[in-house]
């Protein structure tokens, strides 16, 4: 701490001006890299000899006079203020063989590392924004011609195409009104129809899946519709009485019985 | 010279609209001549791809007439043919060949002039001999591309109308009792085909 | 040659944008060769008023740079961006490509979303692929428009590019040991995600 006070009072009347400059500026930097970029200038040096344990002192003491002069500083100022008074401190004090963690050495190189690069890339731009550009130094052309679009069409026909159509004009005469094509559609009614003819032989118990039509066991869409409308049609025979209907549990076989005696309506 | 005439390259190429020389003067340093690097221009420009034109009072590049072409942008749009035309175009194969009577008579309908000139110009059909029938109308056969199009050595190839019912292609189907006007056919039959996209899926 | 050498001059005169060789091939007659034409017209171009400049993986003519002052009537005033917006640009054409916690890290700020929406709205930068990192964080890249407005052929033209990797700047040194700020990270990743959402819609 000696040392610290030691320090601040040999800072010229110059430095001592442009600290407080700088204070005065604080809400011109882009966050505490920034300053710590600008105070780093004032050392002079190349950014990669630069002292990275001066620097943290110069900071501190920026930080100091900020709360001097009540400046209100933003969080992350004072966390890197934080920050490097622990990178003081490691860099000051010999290293403790038994704390393991980055060295202080390892910490203030990252750190001018970090400046450094921030710098480069400040540069970067700067080379960038001060090359030749488009609309400013050179230009593209002034009347561009429209390009016109021509779209071109090509047909496609397939044989197949060609020969639904001949068939299609030869059965004209066989021409029948529109009826909706619904093949796979088993309707409950049909279903229903079927039951009635069949339930008549159902004296044991009979899987309801026996009851599909022929032909309609195969192909899944059928075999769904037939199915449905099996149940459909079974249900409502169960409701008018003339069948009994049972299943053990979930997705067990669902049974089939002849019902002889007419149900009693209360049960 | 030669300096200038860059300039005036460069500011021709730039500029929206048609330069005169006074303006280009006004522009350039003072004591350029631009009258006389526009002739410079000119002649070096000449038998290129642009040009430098004299439009008006005023000067300007412009692309070279003969590469007009170059300023079109092809699009291919691959369409399906309608389904009168794939009717005509089958009655011609498998009937050729045809006139345009035959063909109304066989459809049903009648054949619509844009019909026949689109498959003319896809040069699928083309004009026959006439027929030796009074007014010796005109008839359709078809072309080469169309069996090139279709993968057919000849036209006999097309299958016939058992192989047609063999490949399910055609359905019989019990006539009904009432047969429907010719002209709602082509509407009833479309709503078909749309009720068993529904269902196929 | 000649003549494709001329299609070539006439298809680049006549539109402001960069054009690809694929498209060239596709607007000029089959068979052509623009690449090889392009070469050519490169050449020939050399030293005038424009110049044939390629950028990134097309074309372009663009006046030559030393007669922009004969261009007042031109220039288009463009915004001034911000000093984050410029640094920001930077950094992402030195480090591309690079995520939104990289570049905060590298200026040592948290990058507001106007910085960033401003560089895409210039089409100067757009969105690249997602690093193969925890939380997959989205990279920006920058585009062909930015290498047209800095005349740069590609991204490996940047002034300095070379010597700054020698200098081992460009490569991505995680801090030792503790990391500063390493919640903030999450969130502001995060922030990013959500922007890609918005433009990948």
């Amino acid at each position: 701490m000696a040392d610290d006070t030691f320090e601040e009072d040999t800072m010229s009347v110059a430095d001592r001006l442009a600290a407080e400059a700088l204070i005065i500026d604080v809400d011109g930097y882009e966050g505490p890299l920034d300053l710590l970029l600008t105070l780093s200038r004032t050392q002079k040096v190349d950014l990669r000899k630069i002292s990275v344990l001066q620097l943290a002192r110069q900071y501190l003491a920026f930080v100091e006079k900020a709360k001097a002069l009540r400046l209100e500083l933003a969080a992350d100022y004072l966390v890197m203020a934080a920050w490097l008074a622990f990178l003081k401190s490691r860099l000051l004090l010999p290293p403790d063989p038994a704390e393991d963690g980055p060295s202080g050495e390892e910490l203030a190189a990252h750190l001018a590392f970090q400046l450094e690069r921030l710098q480069a890339m400040r540069d970067a731009a700067a080379k960038l924004m001060a090359r030749d550009r488009l609309g400013r130094d050179f230009f593209a052309r002034g009347q561009s011609e429209m390009v016109t679009r021509v779209r071109k069409v090509t047909y496609s026909a397939t044989l197949l195409d060609l020969m639904q159509g001949y068939a299609r004009i030869r059965t004209r005469d066989e021409f029948r009104p529109f009826i909706m094509d619904r093949d796979a559609v088993f309707t409950m009614e049909q279903a229903l129809e079927r039951m009635r003819g069949l339930i008549g032989y159902a004296g044991e118990w009979t899987d309801i899946l026996s009851y599909l039509p022929e032909g309609w066991e195969m192909d899944p869409g059928k075999r769904r519709s037939a199915t449905a409308a099996t149940f459909a049609a079974s249900l409502e025979l169960v409701k008018e009485g003339h069948l009994e209907i049972r299943q053990s549990e979930n997705f067990a076989p669902i049974q089939l019985r002849k019902r002889d005696e007419p149900r009693d309506r209360t049960s | 010279m030669a300096e200038q005439e860059r300039m005036v390259e460069a500011i021709l190429f730039a500029t929206a609209e048609p330069i005169t020389v006074r303006e280009l003067e006004s522009r350039m340093p003072h004591g350029c001549d631009p009258a006389e690097a526009l002739v410079y221009l000119r002649k070096r420009y000449e038998g290129r791809g642009v040009q430098v034109m004299k439009i008006g009072d005023a000067w300007a590049i412009r692309t070279a007439a003969d590469l007009g072409f170059l300023m079109q942008k092809e699009t291919v749009e691959t369409r399906k043919l309608s389904r009168a035309a794939i009717e005509t175009l089958a009655i011609i194969a498998y009937h050729q060949p045809v006139t345009r009577a035959e063909i109304e008579e066989i459809r049903g309908v009648s054949v619509s002039r844009g019909t026949v000139d689109q498959l003319l110009e896809l040069e699928w059909i083309r004009f026959g001999r006439r027929k030796m029938t009074p007014g010796r109308p005109v008839t359709f056969v078809v072309t080469q591309s169309f069996l090139d199009h279709f993968g057919l050595e000849n036209a006999r190839d097309l299958p016939g109308l058992k192989e047609l019912r063999a490949a399910g292609l055609l359905e019989n189907r019990p006539a009904p009792g009432l047969s429907l006007g010719s002209e709602s056919e082509d509407e009833d039959e479309e709503e078909a085909e749309g009720q068993t996209e529904l269902f196929e899926d």
